[in-house]
């Protein structure tokens, strides 16, 4: 029974994914595009915490915390890009 | 006593940091984190703690930091449920639009939760702040006046900040 | 389980070539992130989560951040 | 990994559920908003709630972990906002136009004041010194 909830689970996020990456080809500019990204990275920090729970392996989970710490930067780096130049 | 006090509570907070990230309790780990904590915190130059002196440890804050927690968990998922239906509408119903909002808080960390916690519930967006005014973008935009946006968008979570961050 | 592995090489594949067909560079550049971004969930699928670590802090901050210095310096539009 | 079927197992895998419902709804919504800021709002705020959902659940299914799955939730929790925020600012900085039907936009209103009055304070100082 958890399993199955899980799949299902499972089965939402990948029409996530796509969904976001539709976006992320189709956004007519750039800033469109960085939202994708955003929300890309944001489901992609439980699956990674889904593939630690899977692997039983604690030390999966530093990837996650290392994504949750850095994967902001990427979008305020774009930010600053259009606000002032780097 | 400012500062020592400063010394005490960051090297506890990088302390319980240190042990939450090596996720064991035994006595090595807590020996070489309470070394490294302190040896960072000496290494920090010494201005004051960002939240301020010991009186960010009065109980009546603490209770109120604490309450704060399930009442943003509730302003969350309200306001989520509400985008929710918005989108999953045939017609996107929106009536977007980007209003001003005055606040009462004075502490500059204060501000900056207030407008976090304002971006984080959905249907809010908090898009620049200057002095005591923040221009917010608002999904559904149902009042133009700034003394009546302020009550609907930030006057819930002021009650609580403002007797946090003083 | 497969079957997401596919979705998510497919996804990189879409963006890498994405990525190459646009005139945009500020556009490119973001979708060098996705694509880094999907490496490392694949890294660490296959169990190597130190690789993962690295190309998650290398592939989402720094070297979108290094793309759009260089961006900056030389001009946004291709050709 | 299967898991075996406890009440506690069981509510985890629901709250991860009820998550990645809305992280899909988050999808959902950068998809169908029209402009930049209505897909901030849907896309990045929906993404977080269901990653706490989904870090919550998944929590539950290996409880000695909870700890750093908070931990992790935090860290989610003070950097996405920022992100959307910069993001906001920097593109109404830009020019990104709101979409058709919004209202009103005071922040541009304010803007276009104080550029119009420091335009004539310049004036009328240049004034001055030529006089």
């Amino acid at each position: 029974m958890v399993d199955l909830i899980l799949k299902a689970a499972l089965v939402f996020a990948g029409m996530g994914v796509a969904l976001a990456t539709f976006q992320l080809l189709r956004g007519p500019d750039a800033p469109n595009r960085a939202v994708a990204l955003d929300v890309l990275t944001l489901i992609t920090m439980p699956l990674l915490v889904g593939l630690a729970v899977h692997a039983g392996r604690i030390i999966y989970l530093d990837v996650a915390l290392v994504y949750a710490v850095l994967a902001f930067l990427g979008v305020v780096a774009l930010a600053r890009y259009y606000d002032r130049g780097i | 006593m400012n500062r020592l006090f400063s010394f005490i509570f960051i090297t506890a907070v990088l302390w319980l940091l240190w042990l939450v990230l090596a996720g064991s309790l035994n006595a090595q780990e807590m020996m070489t984190g309470a070394v490294v904590a302190v040896l960072v915190t000496l290494l920090r130059n010494d201005g004051p703690c960002l939240l301020g002196g010991p009186e960010i440890l009065h109980p009546r804050r603490i209770l109120y930091a604490i309450l704060y927690i399930p009442y943003m968990m509730r302003a969350i998922i309200l306001s989520n449920l509400d985008v929710a239906g918005r989108i999953l509408k045939p017609q996107v119903a929106i009536n977007p639009g980007i209003v001003k909002v005055k606040t009462r808080l004075k502490s500059p960390v204060g501000r900056m939760v207030l407008a976090n916690s304002i971006t984080l519930t959905p249907g809010t967006l908090a898009v620049d702040i200057t002095g005591d005014t923040m221009y917010i973008h608002w999904v559904d935009v149902e009042s133009r006046d700034a003394e009546a946006a302020s009550r609907k968008i930030a006057a819930g979570f002021e009650k609580y900040l403002e007797v946090i961050f003083g | 389980m497969i079957y997401f592995d596919l979705l998510i090489c497919l996804v990189i594949v879409l963006a890498g070539v994405a990525a190459m067909r646009s005139r945009n560079l500020v556009s490119a550049a973001v979708m060098v992130g996705v694509v880094s971004l999907m490496v490392s969930y694949l890294f660490l699928r296959m169990g190597a989560p130190d690789v993962a670590m690295t190309e998650a802090a290398i592939g989402a901050g720094l070297s979108t951040l290094i793309f759009l210095i260089a961006i900056r310096r030389t001009g946004e539009d291709e050709g | 990994m299967t898991m075996p079927d406890t009440p506690l197992n069981l509510i985890g895998a629901v709250l991860t559920l009820f998550g990645s419902m809305f992280l899909f709804l988050g999808a959902l919504g950068i998809i169908r908003m029209p402009d930049l800021y209505n897909k901030m709002q849907a896309g990045t705020k929906a993404t977080t709630l269901g990653n706490i959902l989904t870090l919550m659940g998944l929590g539950l299914l290996m409880p000695g972990w909870l700890p750093k799955i908070v931990l992790i939730i935090l860290f989610v929790l003070i950097t996405n906002p920022i992100s959307s925020h910069a993001l906001a600012r920097a593109a109404h900085k830009a020019g990104l136009p709101l979409a058709k039907g919004s209202v009103l936009d005071q922040l541009r209103e304010d803007e276009d004041a104080i550029a119009a009055f420091e335009a004539e304070t310049q004036a009328s100082s240049g004034k001055g010194v030529d006089g």
